[in-house]
């Protein structure tokens, strides 16, 4: 039958993030010294994932029609326990990646009670948090310090024998364990249901309340696995708020990039992965492309306008103009 | 009658100010269909969210099978076995049919959700409900209004329910899919469920009801066996008057010599309107005729310059007109009341002033600035003429009823004082007093030199409402219906395009 | 009583109540901290401060009633900063005179482009002005890097900004009551204003009632893009010089402020009044946090906390349907 | 592998200052020139950074660097600690001999640092400096600034009594925790009994004026104030508020030098410490005369420079006819950095 038309059109946010970054990745390789190994692909991929894990996080929201401004300050403030708590015995750092990312999940949870109980808009709801989250974070590491587990850190960071970066493969672990499952559940479709119409959903019986802790929940144990891997690449734990800011704000970059629609009701987190690889891969390209440094942020700017823009190729194809309104 | 399933004693309803149920009673019954009937803002919509919980009530009580219960949540109705299918959609655009169809209570492998079964469920649903040529994959928001109330059926019908309430859920489905519906719920009802079914449509409850209540400012005044009361008696229940003339008398056909106010030719776009050729004089109601989403709704939207890489000539009053836009056709006097009113003709949360005065912004205001009191006159007078039923101008037009929603979106362009008119599904969701009003109406407007397009999938409003018909199947017109020849029967055959039509 | 309560519940002034409340609680416990909390002296530069913040958000509040954001708040208000600072120094003299109008402009401009990304590119607000945020940075920078621009304020500048006139009123103050009076016509008595309010609540009703959606929708990121621009002017002249990233610190505040005002998140709800009192209120929250002597971590959470417990008290939404 | 840790006294001593006795000496293994130097920036939206960036453009091209390097590269990389590193990583990946480096966080270098001496590349952090003895690096003393500033207010509050307003920098950073220990220590030392007011100013001159405003409004008077940034802002508000002048200690910021000597007439007495952006032109030094295999310092210690009332000079230590947010100190002389002031930010000046 025509079912793939169907899948297709389900997907296509998804793959026209893998054909930019695809893209620009190709550029990127095409241009730099060193070219492909094994080394520029592990370094690529440790300041690739922590993005994309942090834009995971942001998609569960979005999909559901809401926005987590917090996912950037619970990734600092992940980073900051990770730095006291991830050290020592291997039994003593495990317990400490478990506290991190229950902590994490504990933000996301609080987030969700605001939300559900408070009735109030999420986008200002993590607002607030987010500050809250940035003071606890400032708290337990006034200024940048901390060591973590250096045998995790480096088995992370490192690559496999095949040449892979383990990254990567974390990555895939999250994608598979976290992210298909909860889109293939109960509280996941709701989800979709909700950011598609929250009005219809309600008098269809979805479980909003439920669906609402759950996924919120989910994001901030997402985002607590990405300060978990960035306090793997640091070594340390910082709680820097223009960090919690860039990664907020690019997270949601990457949810359009990734053909999220930030509407709700439409789109994938691994749209959203290639999303901020690609957001990642306009990063790289001032190290490939010999630019005057003041010109660089001017540079990157538009770049990224220019991907934004990308979608709206699709306003060419618009016979109806009543679909460009949703 | 035999022991009800599901009572409601004496419930009342308030918001703010606004008696929506007062001290209502209502009681249906295994294997029976139970018309719930009265005018537009009576409380059938309220009653009915009450017993899918998704309103609660001020008072009263709620007996399932004897019980007393409350629904807090409507995820507790529809797991005490009442399905409800909502006068406005309660369908998810984004997600696919089957997704919809098993929202609730997906079938569930291993904790998640079992696709291919559900994709099964989600076919048989449909096929049940008569429309087993919907993809199951098919995103919601990618079907027209009919098919959409079609999977609402499929996704109630998915929920295997005791209890089955339609609020006007057949309302934009054409004849022909109303019938196989009808045969569905007659099938249901030997099955043992209870039927709640709402309509306007006095025919439609004659032909499927059991059982009738009446209900008027928000009680019930009548319950009684269907065919124990002429519809006359029915309509003077609900109305408080009688209705002796549906539709207004036509007048004589006007001299052919007068030039059109809206001329078509060669009308095409992307293959889904070919060639079409039309002219309306003022004073004139054309229909527009033939099975649902034949491309009637494209040519409105083509008029109405919503649609890019249109072909062909358009011209009012004779004038080659550029419709570069909504804006643009409004200036030149077209006004297009939408096919649905909650996303393209109101905005909901805005008062009922707002709404009304939307798209006469630029009449009611000078050099931009709002002139508050011809503003307020014009909008009260418009309130007036058209008998919105509302507390104040103030209140949200969220918070009426479907009906009278209705009456806005007429209202606000009626205030443009438009050239032509292109009504598509003027009076879904209206009661049979105001319909009669409306009809009146756009021939008044008529009579005062609008030339009117009308859009229905109700045979008798075309037969009664319009001076011609041209039927359309696959984006043509293919024949003009007008005078004697203009029957039910000549309305059906060439809507299917058969031959024999010709004869 | 109840009466009172139902009123006051479905009102659009309950937010500006509410907050007006909260404002005076605050300077209570405020004051019991330092009685001067309570001086005219630190409410009349309280007000100045917040004239800066109030522009912005005026702004802002367009923007978000339309149902979409501004992130490019923080460059644009460089941007009018440095590039009214500039043309002071490119033209000198007399002509100085058209600096403020040239920043105001040049953030105008931003706006212009922001909104034709947004209206006619369809591209998400939220991102969009986030790249235009990007680029502009990278023209200021490429701009002070490059050309060694004048940033002095103008002391037309300096005098609007931190100026007294009349019964001692900050000129701030007045400029911003200018700004909020326009806009608590232009969106309470224009066609104009009324369109905002309908692409706010849904953009595909409007464009079908035929208003210009997209002409409104960019309209008000240029005033958008001119507010920040000319709070970035005031800035200037406040500091008397314009420098780098000077509108880091208004983005949030601007946005909680609308927020607390009373307008509604995804558009086409809210009452100009409720921005000023917002305004007001976080402007005094941060100024009476940053004297409070408690480390930055409770400042922070102290922070959040209070803007999420005054929504809890009258922003809550209301239950689904129904 | 890395640099052979072995005795000093180093190479030039005169510019590569040891830190302190007890600092070590590296030695790597020469290379033949001429080098590839990167400079990897993070954040370049503030005037300090754009500066900075110009002068190390400025230093490459001066006839000593140019004949020293092949190829020298600069990439900003915004405030994210990872992009900075992922940049680092890819300069050595790409087999860059050295790179000169501001850290966006200094604690999170450990990883880097590895990778860069297992391929024997040279990496000099510079005024962000790591808490680390493992590699080289240059600074000013933040902890002597503060203790500096402390000193020179004390000195000039006769009564060492009084109300002390403190501004800070931006949370969470390790300067600003130096510069305010630093502080802290003089001023509370035992024989003064002064009560510090503390507000934070992020650095910023809009956010440090806001927050003295405040303060001034609530507390009414204070004897004294140390600025670590910002200090621009925080003169004009105590002047906006029609406040006493009072000592001031801030940054070397040219609006606050020229406002300082403006206003001395009215009794407005500072000192101005600051961290200069020439610092980029010491690391480039340092790591070129590294790769040719000299003894170097671990910890290279880079005066303060340091201008005190009466002594603000026009022309000299302060420019009226530059920005005000231009940092006033951008030779070191004893390293051979004789870049101008009006060569970097005025090269086609024509209005100021
Ligand atoms: N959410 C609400 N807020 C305020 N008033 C409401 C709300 N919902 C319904 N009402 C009012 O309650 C009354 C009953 O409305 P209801 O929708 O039940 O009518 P109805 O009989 O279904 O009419 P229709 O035939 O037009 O659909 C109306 O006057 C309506 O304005
Ligand atoms: N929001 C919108 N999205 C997509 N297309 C639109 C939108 N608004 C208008 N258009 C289309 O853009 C073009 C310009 O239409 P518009 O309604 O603005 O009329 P106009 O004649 O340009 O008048 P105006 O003076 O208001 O610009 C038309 O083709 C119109 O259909
Ligand atoms: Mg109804
Ligand atoms: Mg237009």
């Amino acid at each position: 039958m025509n079912d793939w038309r169907y899948h297709l059109r389900e997907h296509r946010g998804t793959l026209g993030a893998v054909a930019l970054f695809v893209a620009l990745f190709a550029l990127y390789m095409a241009k730099h010294p060193a070219g492909w190994n094994r080394d520029v692909l592990t370094t690529a991929a440790n300041k690739g994932v922590l993005l994309a894990i942090v834009a995971m996080a942001q998609t569960l929201p979005v999909l559901m029609g809401g926005i987590d401004l917090s996912v950037g300050m619970v990734f600092v403030l992940a980073n900051c326990i990770a730095s006291h708590l991830v050290v020592g015995s291997a039994l003593h750092a495990g317990a400490g990646v478990l506290a991190v990312l229950a902590a994490g999940a504990a933000c996301g949870l609080v987030n969700g009670l605001v939300i559900v109980f408070g009735r109030l808009q999420p986008i200002i709801t993590t607002l607030a948090t987010g500050i809250i989250y940035f003071g606890l974070a400032l708290g337990l590491r006034p200024v940048p310090g901390g060591d973590v587990h250096a045998g995790l850190a480096d088995a992370l960071t490192g690559a496999l024998p095949g040449g892979v970066p383990a990254m990567l493969v974390v990555l895939l672990a999250v994608v598979l364990v976290v992210w298909v499952p909860y889109r293939r559940s109960v509280p996941g479709r709701a989800a979709l249901a909700m950011g598609s119409s929250e009005a219809a959903s309600y008098m269809s019986g979805v479980a909003m309340g439920r669906t609402t802790l759950v996924t919120y929940t989910l994001a901030g144990l997402l985002a607590a696995i990405g300060g978990l891997l960035l306090t793997f690449v640091t070594y340390s734990g910082e709680a820097s708020q223009a960090i919690g800011g860039v990664y907020t704000l690019n997270s949601i970059a990457a949810v359009v990039l990734g053909g999220t629609s930030l509407a709700g009701g439409f789109g994938s987190a691994v749209g959203s992965v290639f999303g901020a690889f690609a957001l990642r891969t306009i990063g790289d390209l001032l190290f490939v492309f010999d630019l005057e440094p003041l010109w660089q942020p001017l540079f990157q700017g538009v770049i990224l306008l220019a991907a934004v823009c990308f979608g709206s190729l699709r306003l060419l194809r618009v016979g109806n103009r009543l679909a460009l309104f949703r | 009658m035999s022991d009800p399933v599901l009572r409601l004693v004496e419930v009342s309803k308030r918001y703010g100010g606004v008696r929506a149920l007062e001290r209502a009673s209502f009681a249906c019954a295994a294997g029976r269909i139970h018309a719930l009937l009265g005018e537009n803002g009576a409380g059938k919509s309220t009653l009915i969210k009450v017993m899918a919980g998704v309103v609660q009530p001020d008072e009263g009580r709620l007996l399932l099978e004897g019980q007393e219960r409350r629904f807090a949540h409507p995820q507790e109705a529809v797991a005490a076995g009442i399905a409800c299918i909502f006068q406005e959609l309660s369908l998810l655009p984004d997600l696919s049919v089957a997704d919809n169809i098993c929202i609730t209570n997906p079938p569930r492998r291993f904790g998640l959700i079992d696709r291919k079964a559900q994709r099964r469920i989600a076919q048989a649903a449909l096929q049940r409900a008569g429309a087993g040529d919907i993809h199951p994959l098919a995103p919601v928001a990618s079907l027209p209004l009919s098919k959409r109330q079609l999977v609402e059926i499929a996704k109630a019908l998915a929920r295997a329910p005791k209890i089955l309430i339609l609020d006007e859920a057949t309302s934009a489905l054409p004849a022909a899919e109303v019938k196989r519906v009808f045969a569905l719920l007659r099938r249901l009802r030997d099955e043992g469920l209870a039927i709640v079914y709402i309509s306007h449509r006095m025919h439609e409850v004659t032909e499927l009801a059991d059982d009738c209540s009446v209900f008027r400012n928000g009680s019930q005044v009548a319950s009684f066996a269907a065919g124990t009361r002429t519809d006359a008696q029915v309509v003077e229940m609900m109305i408080g008057r009688d209705i002796a003339h549906a539709f207004p008398p036509k007048p004589a056909p006007a001299a052919a010599a007068a030039s059109p106010a809206l001329e078509v030719r060669g009308l095409s776009w992307a293959g889904r309107l070919h060639a079409v050729d039309l002219a309306v004089r003022p004073g004139e109601i054309v229909g527009l005729g033939g099975l649902d989403g034949q491309g009637q709704r494209e040519l409105f939207l083509a008029l109405f310059g919503v649609l890019r890489g249109v072909s062909g000539e358009v011209r009012v009053d004779g004038r080659p007109a550029r419709l570069a836009g909504p804006r643009a056709a409004k200036g030149l006097g077209i006004a297009l009341v939408p096919e649905d009113r909650k996303t393209d003709g109101l905005l909901l949360p805005m008062s009922v002033n707002d709404n009304l005065s939307l798209a006469a912004l630029d009449r009611l205001s000078r050099a931009g600035v709002l002139q508050l009191a011809d503003e307020g006159h014009a909008v009260a007078g418009m309130m007036r003429r058209l008998a919105i039923k509302a507390g104040s101008g103030e209140d949200a037009v969220g918070t009426l009823s479907g009906g009278n929603q209705q009456k806005v979106v007429i209202g606000k362009w009626l205030l443009n004082t438009p050239r032509v008119l292109l009504l598509n599904d003027l009076t879904r969701g209206i009661d049979v007093g105001t319909k009669q009003e409306i009809y009146a109406l756009v021939r008044t407007l008529a009579d005062e030199g609008a030339a009117v397009l009308l859009y229905s999938t109700d045979y008798a409003e075309l037969i009664g409402c319009c001076d011609r018909v041209a039927v359309f199947y696959d984006g043509r017109i293919v024949r003009w219906l007008e005078g004697a020849a203009l029957t039910e029967r000549a309305l059906v055959a060439s809507a299917l395009n058969l031959e024999e039509a010709t004869a | 009583m109840t009466a009172i309560a139902l009123r006051l519940r479905g009102s659009r002034h309950l937010p500006v109540m509410a907050g007006a409340a909260c404002t005076v609680a605050l300077l209570l416990v405020g004051s019991l901290y330092s009685s001067n909390f309570l001086s005219p002296e630190y409410l009349l530069l309280q007000l100045q401060i917040a004239s800066f913040l109030g522009i912005i958000a005026t702004g802002a509040m367009l923007v978000i009633l339309l149902g979409g954001i501004d992130l490019s708040v923080p460059w644009a208000v460089t941007v009018g900063g440095m590039m009214s600072a500039a043309a002071a120094g490119w033209w000198g003299g007399a002509a100085a005179a058209f600096a403020i109008p040239f920043g105001i402009l040049c953030g105008a401009a931003l706006g212009l482009l922001n909104g034709i990304g947004v209206a006619y590119l369809r591209v998400p607000s939220m991102i969009f002005t986030l790249g235009i945020n990007a680029v502009a940075q990278g023209l200021i920078v490429v701009h002070t890097g490059g050309f060694a621009p004048q940033d002095r304020a103008t002391p037309a500048m300096h005098l609007i900004a931190t100026g007294r006139s009349l019964f001692g009123i900050p000129n701030a103050l007045l400029a911003w009551a200018a700004v909020g009076g326009a806009t608590l016509f232009l969106l309470h008595r224009t066609s104009f204003g009324r369109a905002v309010y309908a692409v706010g609540n849904r953009e595909r009703a409007a464009y079908l009632s035929g208003i210009a959606t997209r002409r409104v929708t960019l309209l008000c990121f240029v005033f958008a893009g001119a507010c920040s621009a000319a709070a970035g002017v005031l800035l200037t002249g406040y500091s008397t010089k314009a420098y780098q990233a000077m509108g880091d610190a208004y983005q949030l505040p601007a946005i909680a402020a609308v927020v607390l005002g009373g307008t509604h998140i995804l558009g086409g709800r809210g009452f100009y009044l409720g921005t000023v009192v917002g305004v007001v209120l976080i402007t005094l929250l941060q100024s009476i946090l940053s004297v409070m002597q408690i480390p930055e971590m409770g400042r922070q959470v102290a922070y959040g906390l209070v803007i999420i417990a005054m929504l809890l008290v009258y922003g809550r939404g209301r239950r689904h349907a129904g | 592998a890395g640099p052979a840790v072995v005795g000093g006294p180093g190479e030039n001593p005169s510019c590569f200052k040891p830190w302190d006795a007890s600092t070590k000496y590296f030695q790597w293994p020469a290379k033949k020139g001429p080098y590839r130097l990167a400079l990897a920036n993070g954040f370049v939206g503030n005037t300090w950074r754009i500066q900075m960036i110009k002068m190390a453009k400025a230093y490459a091209a001066t006839p000593e660097m140019a004949s020293q390097l092949k190829e020298f590269k600069i990439v900003s990389t915004g405030t994210d600690v990872a992009a900075q590193i992922a940049a680092i990583d890819n300069f050595i990946n790409s087999g860059y001999d050295a790179i000169v480096t501001i850290a966006v966080n200094p604690t999170a270098f450990a990883p880097v640092i590895k990778r860069a001496n297992a391929k024997g590349v040279v990496i000099v952090p510079f005024d962000n400096v790591l808490d680390s003895t493992e590699v080289m690096m240059v600074n000013e003393d933040q902890l002597a600034m503060g203790q500096q500033s402390g000193e020179w207010v004390v000195k000039n509050i006769p009564s060492k009594s009084g109300k002390l307003l403190e501004v800070r920098g931006v949370p969470g950073n390790s300067v600003d925790r130096d510069r305010h220990l630093g502080f802290r220590k003089v001023v509370e030392a035992p024989g003064s009994k002064f009560e510090v007011v503390e507000v934070v100013g992020n650095w910023d001159d809009g956010t440090a004026q806001k927050a003295v405003a405040d303060a001034v409004a609530v507390h009414k008077k204070f004897d004294g104030m140390f600025v670590q940034g910002g200090s621009t802002g925080a003169v004009r508000a105590l002047i906006d508020a029609k406040h006493k002048m009072i000592p001031v200690a801030g940054e070397a910021e040219n609006g606050f030098r020229k406002l300082c000597a403006e206003r001395a007439k009215d009794g407005l007495v500072c000192a101005s410490l600051g961290q200069s952006p020439g610092l980029v032109a010491i690391s480039m030094k340092a790591a070129v005369t590294a790769l040719q295999g000299k003894v170097m310092p671990q910890m290279i210690s880079v005066p303060i420079p340091t201008a005190t009332h009466p002594n603000f000079k026009s022309g000299e230590n302060y420019f009226p006819n530059l920005t005000d947010n231009f940092f006033t100190t951008t030779d070191f002389p004893p390293c051979g950095v004789t870049l101008k002031a009006t060569d970097i930010m005025a090269k086609d000046e024509k209005n100021n």
